[in-house]
């Protein structure tokens, strides 16, 4: 049975056994791929798995503008599963009206989003395949690239083309605030482009920086192509070496940056006699 | 920025020590026609009492009026003028003080044109400032005279008892069956002679004949709600759910004795007991020893437990002098690695202890005392530090001295009411300055709960603990800003735009204090804030994603027109 | 819950980027990028992302209104229809059949526009249709169709990756045609020399490798300079010169009288940037030229692109993939409304009204006599109407705002017997209407749109429209069997198998063919698969035509009463009159207040401060609105967008026209500030 | 404040930054007394650094400080008290932790993440403040003026730091 096949019988089983009352995944109709919530296990037929399609924020929405009690079942990658944790966490909706049903990327589209863990938790579809290192991609090399002169040259260069149409915050999964920071005056000067690089960029990139699980919806959003998900890749490795935090792996947990340094010590620190960043040599 | 001129400046010349250096009147021109600044004058002086007088005169006394002060820093002279103009009746927050002295004429007097230009920003940056801050509204409530104690050990009593004598309704809440706590497991309690049983006697009678006390023995806390002056602590008493409204709580929990573990073959060896058995012995039939030896610091001042647990070595010099008392010709010796009984009152015990016969032997942490025997204990092998040579002495009991450990229940307990727990595990306390109080204001802490003492000391901190509540509450009137433990009052009260609010949650993770919480509403959740337990201190601000939470005194607009007015 | 997720067309600029309304219980409450439209890829500018916020906006027009002493008042809509169809017939019988006329819509899709120039041809006798393109891309359309044969785009928006150099003449791509910016950026990252042309210092010419900050309006001397440049080193195509145009002597004749430095003198541009930009031109390979209304909005418009097509031809940069000639339409289907002849020279196919088989062959299509001389151009209708034109049919336009010398216009559209506006909201024309007809916008019709690049692209219908509106295509039904035409359609897509039959260009076009990717005309057969790029092998007027561009310099140069140059035109977000965009939440809250951009040397000079309130005012009228102090523009000129209803910049823009195109000249008048 | 900062071009300066423009977030109860008494002691100090006090440094957003280096100010100073010291119970804690946390992102768009100092109980004495803040101009003046990579801050002209 191939992949799609299996999707389509895991889909309808959950709705004929009234496990969930909608099936969030794409629909092939009229040759052309749609989000689409299967309510009806006959239609399942159509449901389709390609393109990759962010469908975490789609799947809240669902969620939110249904009744109380409505389940929905979703079929999504690694990205979104994480996301739908970070935003469960966040209180957006409740995780136990969401039935995952896990798909695992296959490494040419880890490759192509840059993705480091390209599968969900629980894997109910494909095959676990390997991550991918944004370090190896030879464009994002020049952005994360160890001189940092370069890298300012190429994010300056890259960051000045922005149109400012807000695609990167809309299509974010975690973004789910209204109004939104980046939209007030104060610090984003309005109606002109492109958007100051400093404080819009890095002001939306340091609020995911706990929270970001690397979907590359940002990335595939940019009209001008920025690759703005490497923004993250230092904060994520920051998390991870420091804290042995990624975000949207685990429902409990909170971000580190949120508790006491006694509950979550943060190494850097943590070195005895650390007691200002003029003190650290940062010529080493 | 749109006209609305309500503001007057007054740039302070300081006799020549600010106006050396910075030209005061370029600034006052260049406000002249700054479409928030009335008037700006230039004076001498601005502290002296006659400045003050003259300067309230030309403030009008109108809620929108502001003033802004171009003078020296809040420490210096600043702190006399605003209070001098607040006596006067204008309302300090209204008043803006732009240090010039300390933070400008004094540290740049080699480069006067820059230092005007410095000067010039810092006021554009207190006219931003006073543009854009807003008032919290402070909370009044009615505090609640009653307070719960938790634990009826010496301190949770003594506490009650004080409390009582003051008029305040108690509760009193244990979770063992019968008050006293250690207290009933001790036949007498060091250093004193006379015997336990009295003072327990005499709590419970003040204790238990005042209406004013309601006492719950085998309860256990379900919930905690509120802030300090109205607490709402809900607890299961035996088989009913009770809850109840206090204004402050006690938490007397006190400690329990570590057991030794496998530490010196104890329950592996008959006549290897804790201090603890010993002593419930005395309080039966007694024992009659010919010869005993106490090992102190038994499972503590190690690795795993860096801390003196205070109260053991009392305990053993008191129960090495009644075995010697019920035997005379008994052999008694005490290994120690250190006596620890400071004071004159202690001091003393140890000398009676010595004249009574004790011989006292120190060993090393790294060389622990050998017990030998088959099932039973016959003879102990130490390196004595003092000979340097091995000591073998006969026994037939070995006392092993553990120390007071937190409850397994600490944790449980402080969860409920977000207090922090030391390394060790026990109640922190705020500061050295607040030895009783926890950060969550109208929570205090006494007894061996907070840490191990003897139950004197217990006694006395329950009674502290008693009148800071009873200060807390002897009131009619419990602002929030005015809680605070700080001399002045609280900076602000975090305030949140419940529209805008996503509830994410990340305020009521960081809040040091607890003071924020999600509310479901109408299926989504909002962030309220308690102004009672909020401080001020504007962590919730900085990790809200869209700004809904705001310190109004301090908020993102009067921090970002600050930036901009920073190098304009 | 019924939820429904729809995939249509953005109905703002003329790149045509698709995505999908999230449509649940009848309301459209979301928009979502479409990953694999051919166009967009899954990304959307501002606009797009805020296209479904006006659809359900309570301003929504919902049944026909009919204006009684000065005040509306609601009628059915037989009344309406029956009451229309007898004034415009009235007019026609009284004061001759040129007495009538219409204005059509780029906002409304094929099938309306062919059915609203069918209505005005066939109903009356008339030729007298048009829209806004002609304050647009009416230059382009005449200069391209006489100098190459079709007036279109000649290569698709994916083809610019592959060219080794892109110019852009006059066009701020980031902001009106941003999703087509990201194509030209990706071209950049392939190698492409990108080089812009613009007295504005736009993102575009911020990012460009050179930006030749022209004087406004000297587009012509440039680029007679280049010309001149080229043919001095040698580096014209000479073969592709001889073999694939004709009349190069006239041009090289006229180009004798031009050198490299007057070129340089009168443009502003120094030599050696005219030099080094000549040789990157026409040394590459592939080159594409990109313009917009920097080229088209002045009154040498037409001569302008003329010049365009002259420098792309000298080069033999025409008919190849990666080249071309690249006029960015503005309105989401300006191209399909001229494609589908709602111009008064044209039938659909831009097939000339004056020749007489053709005009059979649509007689007896339609059943009906038809006029063989063409008919009068928008500012032409205005500026006789009450005098030749008596009664005026205009279906989604906005003239008030969008048209030049805004006092002029209102008081025109006074002197008519009978103006009959159809619309969506009660935008400023519809309020001087007689008859307002209550029509559907974008997500409430099925249909069809062409973008810049010839993509003829479906819509879908997501919801319906509000009240008692109705689409425009079945008003238009209603209006043509009140008039006693033939119009038998049962849906659009039979409207487009007509067009199919009537229209070579567009022969092998049906609904069922279009998919998710569109087709590009021509498209002759129904099995054609569309076209990539025009002029392969031959011109399709044959042989390429040179002409020499009659240039003019701005009708109203700065002088000392009006000492600045006023530039008008679209900022990234707000679209044309505002109608939708103001009542877009998310747009609106954007930017709500309008604006005029200074160079910091003028505000200085004049005592201005970012956001102070000012005047402008210019021989016309004058505006009260905020500065904008920007390095963008330079000293001397200002900038104005024309979104904003309270600071109009059309009450200041001149009515000077292009004698060919009769396009005003919008990017240059002379105008004053004061601090208000 | 006249407009003569818009008008002057600077050219790309390449030299040092003579006089970098420094922020201090000063928290009131020890940085800001460390200010006042480098005040009281005429320590004499460079002067482009403005002092914003704050109730703790636990209420300074990384988005302010982003804020701070958009608009063109070269160093920004946050310093709290000793992180055992806070008086609103280790809320100096989570500040340390999310400007350890913008550390990465500023290096990563090449904003020289040492332009970010954040100090934890070093500036409570005056000697220790007149230290700090010379020690970290000093760092400054060693990197490249903050325009060199806003070019794409052509908006920047308005906020008077062309």
């Amino acid at each position: 049975m191939s992949l799609v096949e299996d999707a389509r019988l895991k889909a309808k089983n959950a709705l004929e056994e009234g496990l969930v009352d909608g099936v969030l995944a794409l629909a092939r109709v009229e040759d052309e791929p749609y989000p689409y919530v299967f309510e009806d296990a006959a239609e399942t037929g159509m449901l389709e798995l390609e393109p990759k399609w962010l469908l975490a924020k789609l799947a809240m929405n669902i969620l939110r503008s249904s009744r109380q009690d409505y389940r929905l079942g979703i079929i999504c990658r690694g990205c979104d599963e994480r996301a739908l944790n970070e935003l469960s966490k966040r209180n957006q909706f409740d995780p136990a009206r969401l039935h995952v049903i896990g798909l695992a990327c296959s490494a040419e589209q880890a490759r192509i989003c840059l993705c480091t863990k390209p599968y969900p938790a629980s894997i109910a579809l494909g095959e676990k395949s390997e991550g991918f290192d944004p370090r190896e991609d030879e464009r994002a090399r020049m952005f994360l690239s160890d001189d940092p002169g370069t890298r300012m040259q190429h994010w300056a260069a890259e960051l000045s083309r922005c149109i400012k149409c807000y695609g990167c915050r809309n299509s974010c999964p975690i973004c789910v605030c209204e109004p939104c920071k980046l939209e007030d005056d104060l610090w984003v000067r309005r109606g002109e482009i492109p958007a100051d690089m400093v404080s819009y960029h890095l002001i939306r990139a340091f609020h995911l920086s706990d929270t970001c699980v690397a979907c590359g919806g940002c990335t595939d959003a940019c009209p001008v192509n920025i690759p703005l998900m490497l923004l993250q890749v230092a904060m994520r490795e920051t998390l991870a070496n420091n804290y042995g935090y990624e975000a949207g792996t685990d429902l409990e947990r909170l971000s580190p940056v949120l508790s006491d340094l006694t509950i979550e010590p943060c190494p850097p620190l943590m070195e005895p006699g650390w007691l200002d960043s003029l003190k650290v040599n940062h010529e080493t | 920025m749109e006209d609305n001129k309500q503001t007057r400046c007054f740039l302070c010349e300081c006799y020549g020590e600010i106006s050396d250096v910075v030209d005061l009147e370029s600034i006052r021109k260049g406000l002249e026609h700054h479409p928030r600044i009335v008037s700006c004058e230039k004076v001498k002086s601005l502290c002296l009492e006659e400045n003050i007088d003259e300067l309230a005169k030309r403030i009008p006394l109108s809620p929108e009026s502001r003033v802004l002060l171009g003078a020296c820093s809040f420490l210096a002279r600043g702190d006399a003028i605003i209070t001098g103009l607040q006596k006067r009746g204008i309302d300090p927050k209204h008043i803006e003080l732009v240090d010039l002295r300390e933070g400008c004429a004094w540290i740049h007097r080699d480069d006067p044109a820059s230092a005007t230009k410095k000067a010039g920003d810092l006021i554009n940056m207190g006219i931003a400032a006073l543009v854009q801050r807003n008032y919290s509204e402070d909370l009044t409530i009615e505090p609640k005279q009653e307070v719960l104690v938790i634990g009826a050990g010496p301190a949770g009593i003594s506490a009650a008892a004080s409390l009582v004598k003051l008029g305040i309704t108690v509760h009193l809440l244990d979770r063992a069956k019968t008050p006293g706590g250690l207290l009933n497991l001790i036949k007498k309690i060091a250093p004193e002679t006379d015997g336990t049983p009295q003072h327990v006697e005499a709590f419970l009678y003040t204790v238990g004949n005042s209406p004013l006390v309601r006492y719950y023995p085998g309860s256990r806390i379900s919930a905690v709600r509120g802030s300090a002056g109205d607490f709402t602590v809900e607890f299961t008493s035996g088989s009913d759910v009770k809850s109840i409204n206090v204004g402050a709580v006690i938490i007397a929990t006190g400690a329990r004795v570590n057991l030794p573990g496998s530490l010196y073959r104890y329950k592996e060896l008959k006549g290897v007991i804790t201090g603890i058995e010993l002593e419930r012995s005395f309080k039966g039939p007694g024992m009659k020893v010919t010869s005993a030896v106490f090992i102190q610091c038994v499972g503590v001042r190690d690795a795993d437990r860096p801390y003196c647990s205070a109260i053991c070595c009392p305990v053993s010099l008191k129960q090495a002098i009644q075995l010697l008392e019920e035997n005379p010709d008994a052999e008694v010796t005490i290994l120690h690695r250190d006596i620890m009984c400071p004071g004159s009152v202690l001091e003393d015990y140890y000398r009676k202890a010595m004249e009574a016969g004790v011989r006292f032997v120190r060993y090393d942490q790294d060389t622990p005392p050998g017990i030998l025997g088959a099932e039973q204990v016959e003879e102990i092998r130490v390196y004595d530090v003092i000979t340097g040579r091995e000591r073998r002495i006969d026994a037939e009991l070995v006392v092993l001295s553990s120390p007071l450990i937190p409850h397994d229940d600490a944790a449980r307990v402080a969860e409920l009411f977000d207090l922090n727990r030391d390394i060790h595990g026990f109640y922190e306390v705020r500061s050295l300055m607040h030895p009783l109080e926890t950060t969550k204001d109208g929570v205090l802490v006494c007894g061996s709960a907070r840490w191990p003492v003897l139950a004197r000391t217990a006694i006395l901190q329950g009674e502290a603990a008693a009148m800071k509540a009873f200060a807390l509450l002897n009131t009619d009137q419990l602002t929030a800003t005015q809680i605070s433990q700080f001399k002045e009052r609280k900076f602000s009260l975090a305030l949140v735009d419940r529209q805008a609010c996503t509830g994410c949650g990340n305020c009521v993770a960081i809040c040091p204090y607890d003071a924020c919480s999600l509310e479901a509403d109408q299926g989504a959740y909002k962030s309220t804030v308690s102004q009672m337990r909020c401080t001020g201190c504007g962590s919730c601000v900085s990790v809200c994603p869209n700004g809904s939470i705001q310190l109004p005194e301090q908020n993102a607009l009067l921090i970002g027109e600050m930036l901009k007015a920073a190098f304009s | 819950m019924k939820r429904d997720f729809v995939k249509t067309i953005c109905p703002y600029c003329g790149t045509g980027c698709g995505f999908i309304l999230q449509v649940e219980d009848g309301k459209a409450i979301r928009t979502l990028p479409d990953r694999k439209h051919p166009v967009a890829k899954g990304t959307l500018c501002i606009k797009g992302w805020a296209a479904h916020e006006f659809i359900h906006h309570p301003d929504r027009l919902t049944r026909p209104l009919l204006k009684k002493n000065g005040e509306f008042q609601e009628i059915s809509w037989e009344e309406a229809i029956d009451l229309a169809a007898k004034k415009l017939k009235e007019a026609a019988e009284s004061y001759g059949p040129d007495a009538v006329a219409g204005l059509s819509s780029a906002k409304c899709t094929n099938e309306e526009n062919y059915l609203f120039q069918k209505l005005i041809r066939a109903g009356f006798k008339t030729n007298n249709v048009d829209h806004c393109a002609r304050l647009c891309h009416g230059p382009t359309a005449a200069a391209m169709a006489q100098a190459l044969g079709s007036g279109a785009m000649t290569n698709s928006i994916s083809d610019f990756t592959g060219a080794e150099c892109i110019i852009i003449f006059g066009s701020n791509a980031a902001e009106t045609h941003p999703i087509i910016m990201g194509e030209i950026y990706k071209a950049k990252d392939h190698g492409a020399t990108l080089i812009v042309v613009d007295p504005r210092r736009t993102e575009v010419a911020a990012n460009a490798d050179i930006h030749l900050q022209i004087n406004s309006g000297t587009d012509i001397p440039l680029i007679n300079g280049m010309m001149r440049y080229i043919l001095d080193q040698g580096l014209e195509a000479r073969d592709f010169i001889n073999e694939r145009t004709e009349a190069f002597d006239a041009l090289d004749a006229y180009l004798s009288g031009w050198s490299v430095e007057e070129a340089s003198d009168e443009s502003g541009i120094a030599a050696e940037e005219i030099a080094r930009v000549s040789e990157i031109y026409s040394r590459a390979q592939e080159a594409s030229i990109v313009f917009c209304m920097g080229i088209t909005q002045h009154a040498c418009g037409t001569a302008n692109v003329f010049a365009i097509c002259n420098l792309a031809m000298l080069c033999g940069h025409v008919g190849k993939p990666h080249s071309g000639i690249c006029p960015l339409r503005g309105q989401n289907n300006v191209q399909g409304a001229c494609d589908l002849g709602a111009l008064p020279n044209v039938y659909p196919g831009y097939q000339t009204v004056a020749d007489a088989n053709i005009l059979r062959k649509f007689e007896d299509a339609w059943g009906r006599e038809l006029s063989p001389t063409p008919g009068m151009t928008v500012t032409e209708i205005i500026g006789s109407a009450g005098k030749k034109i008596r009664a005026l049919y205009i279906m989604a336009e906005n003239p008030v705002l969008s048209d030049p010398n805004q006092s002029h216009v209102i008081d025109s559209l006074h002197k008519l017997d009978f103006l009959i506006v159809q619309d969506i909201f009660l935008t400023e024309t519809a309020k001087l209407a007689d008859l307002v007809l209550p029509g559907a916008c974008y997500a409430e019709k099925t249909g069809t749109f062409t973008n810049t690049e010839r993509r003829i692209q479906l819509l879908r219908k997501a919801v319906e429209p509000p009240g008692d509106a109705r689409d425009d295509f079945t008003i238009l039904c209603m209006m043509g069997k009140a008039l006693g035409l033939d119009y038998p359609y049962a849906d659009p897509g039979e409207v487009m198998d007509e067009v199919a039959s009537l229209t070579p260009i567009m022969g092998g076009v049906h609904f069922d063919r279009l998919g998710s990717a569109g087709l590009q005309w021509p498209c002759p057969e129904d099995t054609h698969p569309g076209t990539r790029f025009l002029h392969e092998g031959r011109f399709s007027r044959g042989k390429g035509l040179f002409v020499v561009p009659g240039y003019t310099p701005p009708k109203e140069m700065p002088d000392e009463t009006y000492p600045y140059t006023l530039i008008t035109g679209r900022m990234f977000s707000h679209y044309h009159t505002g109608t939708m965009t103001r009542r877009s939440h998310f747009l609106h809250r954007e930017v709500d207040k309008p604006f005029v951009e200074i160079s910091p040397a003028d505000a200085h000079s004049l005592g201005i401060r970012d956001g102070d309130a000012i005047r402008v005012s210019t021989r016309r009228g004058s505006i009260s609105t905020n500065a904008k102090i920007t390095s963008r523009v330079r000293k001397g000129s200002i900038f104005a967008p024309f979104h904003f209803r309270e600071a109009p910049a059309n009450a200041l823009t001149i009515e000077e026209l292009d004698p060919i195109s009769k396009i005003p000249e919008f990017k240059a008048c002379a105008a004053r500030m004061e601090k208000e | 404040m006249t407009q003569e900062i818009l008008l002057s071009d600077h050219a790309e300066s390449t030299r040092h930054n003579a006089a970098p423009k420094v922020v201090v977030f000063a928290c009131k109860w020890c940085a800001l007394i460390g200010a006042d008494a480098a005040g009281k002691n005429k320590v004499q100090l460079p002067v482009n650094f403005r002092v914003i006090p704050v109730e703790c440094a636990s209420r300074v957003e990384a988005d302010a400080v982003i804020r701070a280096f958009s608009s063109g100010i070269d160093g920004v100073a946050v310093m709290g008290c000793h992180l055992g010291g806070c008086r609103y119970n280790n809320a100096n804690h989570r500040a340390a932790k999310r400007l350890e946390l913008l550390r990465p992102l500023l290096d990563t768009v090449g904003i020289d993440s040492r332009r970010l100092f954040t100090s934890f109980g070093t500036a409570h004495e005056h000697h220790q403040f007149a230290d700090v803040i010379g020690e970290f101009y000093r760092r400054l003046q060693d990197l490249p003026p903050v325009q060199a990579w806003s070019r794409s801050n052509m908006n920047d002209y308005r906020r008077g730091d062309t």
